[in-house]
């Protein structure tokens, strides 16, 4: 039930009412802080890291954490700190590259099941089922054995992994708003099926697509982290967090500090990928948010 | 009002809900009593505070949002709201039932109509289930569901909604409770549906001589099922009377202003009547009569301070500063 | 054909397909089997029914929403059935609606400024300061002031929605309203409210009504004829006092007497035996007359047999075999 | 119900149709000619052609993939390029290893998730709560392999309380195989525990709040009893749902943990035919993955009707 307003009360848009409620969240507001630090550190890697990656010092390796090296040093006695901050570069933009992959293969057929339905929305659905029933990370293998490991191809067969999430998303938004009566309500007065699409259908089904992007862009550093492990994602002499705990394996006993670090930053930095999801998706107001 | 003791008694019941202005008190000292055999009718618009008033004598005010800030709930002589958890289940369903208004959701879709029934039946009655499905058979039959052993087997959506309405009666009736609760049951049914419904619990009340309070909006409704009337307006009770005195001579203009606004008593090509306005938000109450800034027949002193609930004429009691000052139109 | 008609329903089917799949047969629903109705200019025609009547559903056809399955929609000549692309969407301003739920009928997205404007813009009517001033006038004549333009709908109430529907709907300036339960959702004091305002557009614009309801009460004070509907057919129409005063269908006999009245003493003498049993489902209709499974007054013929219309003392007509 | 049954295997015929389209095409998405590829660099072009006429390779496609399709049928899946075994009797002999560790998983996620869900769900917003939620994140944003390298590091190495490898199957000894899964069944269990927690917890919510909830508590039973009974059947239906889905991720997630835990199964084959090339190898695994999790995604179908009688066939 809505109350009229004061006068005095400035309408706001669900914009600017999206804004306030997430401004409000305290946590989700810190770790969206983090992520902005992590990347501003992996852009000016070069200036930040206290050492040169790739600086082999044989004198010195798989040390434990010191004063000299906070992260200790690699079997090539490389300052593990340095890499670190050097695979983050890696590892966020293989998950942004793999989201907008995932969100260029998914959302127009989804937007397109939702609108039409029928015959067209059945096969876009049985092919998306299709796609589905494979083991995510076994379908990734295969697509990886037939093109070659890189991390490229690592964030493609990602990406293709991650689209039918986002085509059966947009499906869903986009059939529950073409249900809305305010759509009849469009077509009743005359619009034009490409109005309606631009001003009713798409301005209500972007917001929740948006609020999950970043729940999104986690499970796709997962996804990399899983891959470059194995060794089918990142290739030397390139390193994303992912492929360090690869290489680090071999060295458990030895030096674990060298696959605590990689794993606490790929685990710190998806946790807040989540909680910055969440924000978003608590933020939404409930005219626009649906009910399940 | 009444020789006997009244089965339900509510005293001064307050509840406050939290709101995103804070708490708002959205049932506020409110009292009425029910007789034994007898049925209320709880009337008032969306938001008026009846249904939170009935969840509250159940004690099935969801806590939170919600929270008691006074008064008592005496039923047969106990305090409901003081009474611990189990106490209250031996209550729940036994001597007090409800029946809700949508009653495709009110049903749990995952089990059978007969299991429904009969885990009331087992949970009060402590017997097994052969005879507690027996039971669930005989108050499907006794609320006029056709072939009812094998009914009893179907889940909710395979019945009609006016069979789904039934059946939660029966589920109600199935301990013979001392007195139902019966929320808007008609609301989401068709007209002849309705018909049936009411025609059905006047029945099984006479049958069982329970109490029934019957909450509804429609004033028709009233008419044809209740002995009295509660008006509820802004979580206030606003008049208690008679039903043939509340149609003839309503004691509050909100009452006046309720029955003139039905369709059926407006003249052909005149506007029909309205009360201006809408009601106040629960955390806006305007000072002194509640209902004032919407009355017709406010005067500076309605402002002043909080009218009483006080009886007008035997068995009528109004919260009207000005009820005796004042001659209110009624239905005829 | 009544020529002096604004619109004309003629023989209006619409069959839903419902279910398909491997294995599981297609069903054919008939939510609307043959109904036919006029509404001359400035006139108010109620469409009363229970649920799975078809009154809905004869709203949005005739508002070419859905496809009807045969027959004809003529709005002053042009059968608009026949209609598409270009040539439908000009004929619309004529032809406006009004929904049932204030809730989901206006985008949450867009200022009421934008939602009111929006017929105005997409038919090219108004552009600027001309469209702004038409926009405010709009919403003073359903009795909203200026003030709430730049505000969005979840700031209004139920009733305040409705009048910015209502506003969106004759800014076209339409020779017919479709009414879909406009009033149902509403608190009693705010119904008429909006049922007093329908009327004031009426004087002021001469607009026609389509107004479908299941109260009679509302009906009976809006409508200057009415058709009573059950299981997708029309099953007697006339005007309001003769359907009310010297009812001619069983049904809608039952109907009028399943209605409560708001006298305690008049109605304890009243209450009839209700109807027995529930609306049958439109999947599986019966044959012969529809009613004939819950008629008290049916004769063999009824289930062999549809009625067929016939006209009444007073007015209208009715399907039913008591009356041939 | 046998008929439900039947109805739902023959709407999987053209999704497997589709799927079996989709492993087939691998092959055409491999860059330039395949059949040099496959050979290996040094191959001579005596070797490049036995493969191309092996493979079949001069055909057109369709044919190619009609003849493919064919021989899958009848469980030819080929012949492995690395160790010229029938791909089938290798996938065969570790499929075992791989079902178990799904099981283990599956049965660790259920026994963590199904208690943490309800409690946290009935008991929304309370400090319990909040650490349920705060847990079932952090679960969610481990990696597994990660989270698998520093069980076997703390209690495998630092403690030697399990083994830290190897696998010892069912058949030969129930402890021993339960000393060998619990460590990699966790491992592959938790993220999904962690999914299957929240979407518990928010059907719990939801459901807690509906009507026929309500009703159940107007009938006097026990709170317990609502819960168990009126809630949880109906908040099951969303994570019957979710189980299927994340019995796909668990399948493809046995890759990692065998490689981590040295476990002989189908995850471990995967990666390895990766680096040997051995295409007829991958497709097998793929096609075998595919069609545990379509089974197990049919059962899960089915199971469906057990908790909502709307899509019972009458």
């Amino acid at each position: 039930m809505s109350s009229p307003a004061n006068d005095s009360q400035r309408a706001r848009s669900a914009g600017q009412r999206f804004l306030r409620r997430f401004l409000q969240q305290r946590l989700a507001l810190g770790c969206l802080g983090f992520l902005v630090l992590l990347t501003l550190a992996a852009v000016f890697a070069p200036w930040v890291a206290p050492y040169d990656p790739l600086q082999q010092d044989l004198d010195r390796v798989l040390e434990s954490p010191s004063r000299d090296h906070w992260f200790g040093t690699d079997e090539l006695g490389r300052d593990v700190l340095s890499r670190t901050l050097f695979a983050a570069r890696v590892s966020l933009l293989a998950a942004a590259q793999a989201v907008l992959i995932a969100i260029a293969i998914g959302v127009p057929p989804g937007l397109v099941a939702g609108l039409w339905g029928g015959r067209v929305d059945g096969l876009i659905m049985r092919a998306t089922d299709a796609l589905m029933s494979f083991p995510p990370l076994i379908l990734a293998v295969a697509l990886i054995a037939v093109l070659g490991p890189s991390l490229t191809n690592a964030m493609i067969a990602i990406g293709i992994l991650l689209s039918p999430t986002f085509l059966r998303l947009m499906r869903a938004t986009t059939m529950a708003v073409a249900q809305e009566t305010y759509v009849e309500a469009a077509r009743s007065i005359g619009c034009t099926q490409g109005w309606i699409i631009r001003k009713h259908v798409l301005p209500n089904v972007v917001s929740p697509l948006f609020v999950q992007i970043s729940v999104f862009a986690g499970v796709a550093m997962l996804a990399e982290a899983g891959l470059s492990f194995l060794g089918l994602g990142a290739q030397p002499p390139d390193s994303s967090w992912g492929a360090m705990v690869g290489r680090g394996f071999r060295y458990l006993s030895l030096a674990p500090s060298l696959i605590v670090f990689p794993g606490l930053a790929i685990a710190i930095t998806v946790l807040a990928l989540y909680v910055v999801g969440d924000g978003l998706r608590d933020s939404l107001g409930r005219e626009i948010r649906r009910e399940s | 009002m009444t020789a006997a003791a009244p089965i339900l008694s509510v005293e001064r019941l307050s509840v406050e809900f939290l709101t995103d202005r804070g708490w708002a008190t959205v049932v506020d000292d409110v009292s009425f009593d029910v007789a034994r055999g007898e049925t209320l009718g709880l009337v008032g618009e969306s938001g008026s505070g009846k249904t939170v008033t009935s969840l509250a004598i159940m004690q099935l005010v969801p806590m939170p949002p919600g929270r008691f800030s006074g008064g008592r709930i005496l039923f047969e002589g106990t305090d409901l709201v003081e009474l611990p958890e189990k106490g209250l289940q031996r209550v729940r369903g036994n001597e007090i039932a409800m029946v809700f208004q949508e009653s495709m959701t009110s049903l749990n879709p995952a089990f059978t109509i007969g299991d429904q029934i009969a885990e009331a039946v087992r949970v009060h009655r402590g017997i097994g289930r052969r005879p507690a499905l027996d039971r669930a058979v005989e108050v499907l039959d006794l609320v006029g569901i056709p072939s009812p052993r094998e009914r009893v087997h179907a889940y909710p959506h395979e019945f009609s909604g006016g069979m789904r309405q039934r059946a939660a009666i029966a589920m109600a009736l199935a301990c013979e409770p001392k007195l139902l609760i019966a929320d808007e049951p008609t609301t989401a049914l068709d007209v002849t549906v309705q018909a049936q419904v009411l025609t059905l619990l006047r029945e099984l009340q006479q049958r069982f001589g329970m109490a029934m309070l019957f909450i509804t909006h429609n004033l028709g409704v009233v008419a044809d099922i209740c002995d009295r009337v509660a008006v509820m307006y802004a979580g206030q009770i606003v008049e208690v009377a008679g039903v043939d005195a509340l149609f003839q001579a309503p004691g509050h203009p909100y009452t006046e202003g309720l029955l003139q606004a039905m369709p059926q008593l407006g003249r052909r090509g005149e506007p029909l009547a309205v009360v201006p306005g809408v009601p106040p938000m629960p955390w806006a109450m305007p000072a002194g009569c509640r209902f004032h800034p919407r009355c017709a027949y406010a005067e500076p002193a309605c402002t002043a301070g909080p009218p009483k609930l006080d009886t007008t004429r035997p068995g009528q009691a109004s919260r009207c500063a000005r009820s005796a000052s004042i001659t209110l139109r009624g239905s005829d | 054909m009544n020529t002096n008609h604004l619109l004309e329903v003629r023989d209006l089917s619409v069959v839903f397909r419902i279910g398909g799949g491997l294995l599981a047969p297609r069903r054919e629903l008939r939510a609307v089997n043959g109904v036919s109705f006029g509404i001359a200019p400035g006139e108010t025609l109620a469409v009363v029914g229970e649920s799975g009547s078809g009154k809905s559903t004869i709203a949005r056809a005739v508002m070419r929403l859905i496809e009807p399955a045969s027959g004809s929609v003529v709005l002053d000549g042009t059968d608009i059935t026949q209609l598409t692309g270009q040539a439908l969407r000009r004929i619309r301003p004529r032809l406006q609606m009004v929904f049932q739920d204030p809730y989901s009928s206006l985008d949450p997205s867009k200022l009421i400024r934008d939602v009111v404007a929006e017929p105005l813009v997409v038919h090219r009517r108004l552009a600027g300061a001309a469209l702004d001033a038409r926009v405010e006038q709009l919403l003073e004549q359903v009795g909203l002031g200026a003030y709430h333009l730049d505000r969005y709908p979840y700031e209004f109430s139920g009733g305040q929605r409705q009048r910015i529907a209502i506003a969106r709907a004759i800014a076209l300036e339409p020779s017919l309203l479709v009414l879909d339960e406009a009033v149902s959702a509403l608190d009693v004091s705010t119904q008429n409210q909006i049922l007093n305002l329908l009327a004031d557009l009426r004087r002021a614009h001469g607009i026609a009504y389509l107004f479908i309801s299941h109260d009679l009460g509302v009906v009976r004070h809006i409508a200057d004829r009415v058709a009573v509907t059950y299981l997708g057919r029309i099953v007697e129409t006339g005007p309001t006092e003769r359907i009310f005063t010297a009812t001619a269908h069983p049904y809608t006999e039952a109907l009028l007497a399943a209605v409560p009245i708001p006298n305690p003493a008049l109605q304890r003498q009243r209450r009839a035996p209700p109807l027995v049993g529930d609306i049958p489902s439109p999947l599986a209709p019966p044959p012969g007359c529809p009613f004939h499974t819950r008629c008290p007054r049916a004769m063999p013929v009824c289930s062999t047999e549809p009625p067929r219309h016939v006209p009444v003392d007073g007015g209208g007509t009715v399907a039913c075999h008591l009356h041939d | 119900m046998p008929r439900f049954i039947l109805q739902r295997l023959l709407a999987l015929i053209p999704l497997l149709l589709i799927v079996s389209l989709l492993v087939f095409s691998l092959v055409l998405l491999i860059p330039g000619d395949p059949a040099y590829l496959l050979a290996g660099e040094d191959a001579t072009p005596e070797e490049v052609a036995a493969i191309r006429t092996e493979m079949g390779l001069d055909e057109p496609v369709l044919v190619r993939y009609g003849k493919w399709l064919i021989a899958v049928v009848q469980g030819d899946l080929g012949t492995s390029l690395f160790s010229d075994q029938p791909v089938l009797d290798v996938i065969l002999e570790r499929l075992p290893v791989t079902l178990s560790l799904a099981v283990a998983a599956i049965l660790i996620a259920l026994t963590i998730s199904i208690p943490a869900g309800i409690v946290s769900g009935t008991r929304a917003g309370t400090r319990i709560d909040r650490a349920v939620t705060v847990g079932s994140s952090i679960g969610l944003a481990l990696p597994n392999f990660w989270l698998g390298l520093m069980l076997v590091l703390v209690l495998a190495i630092w403690n030697p309380w399990f083994p830290a490898t190897g696998y010892t199957p069912l058949s030969e000894s129930l402890a021993d195989w339960w000393r060998h899964i619990l460590l990699p069944a966790f491992t592959l269990g938790l993220s999904a525990s962690a999914i299957l927690t929240r979407q518990l917890r928010g059907a719990m919510i939801e459901v807690m709040q509906l009507d026929y909830v309500r009703t159940a508590r107007a009938k006097g039973l026990p709170h317990r009893r609502v819960v168990a009974k009126h809630a949880l059947k109906n908040a099951a239906i969303p994570m019957v749902t979710i189980l299927g889905l994340q019995v796909n991720g668990l399948l493809g997630g046995t890759v990692i943990v065998e490689q981590i835990f040295g476990m002989p199964g189908i995850g471990q084959l995967a990666v390895a035919s990766v680096f040997t090339r051995d295409l007829p190898m991958i497709q097998g695994v793929v096609i075998m993955a595919v069609f545990v999790a379509v089974l197990v995604n049919l059962v899960v179908d089915i199971s469906y009707g057990y908790f909502n009688p709307k899509v019972r066939p009458r």
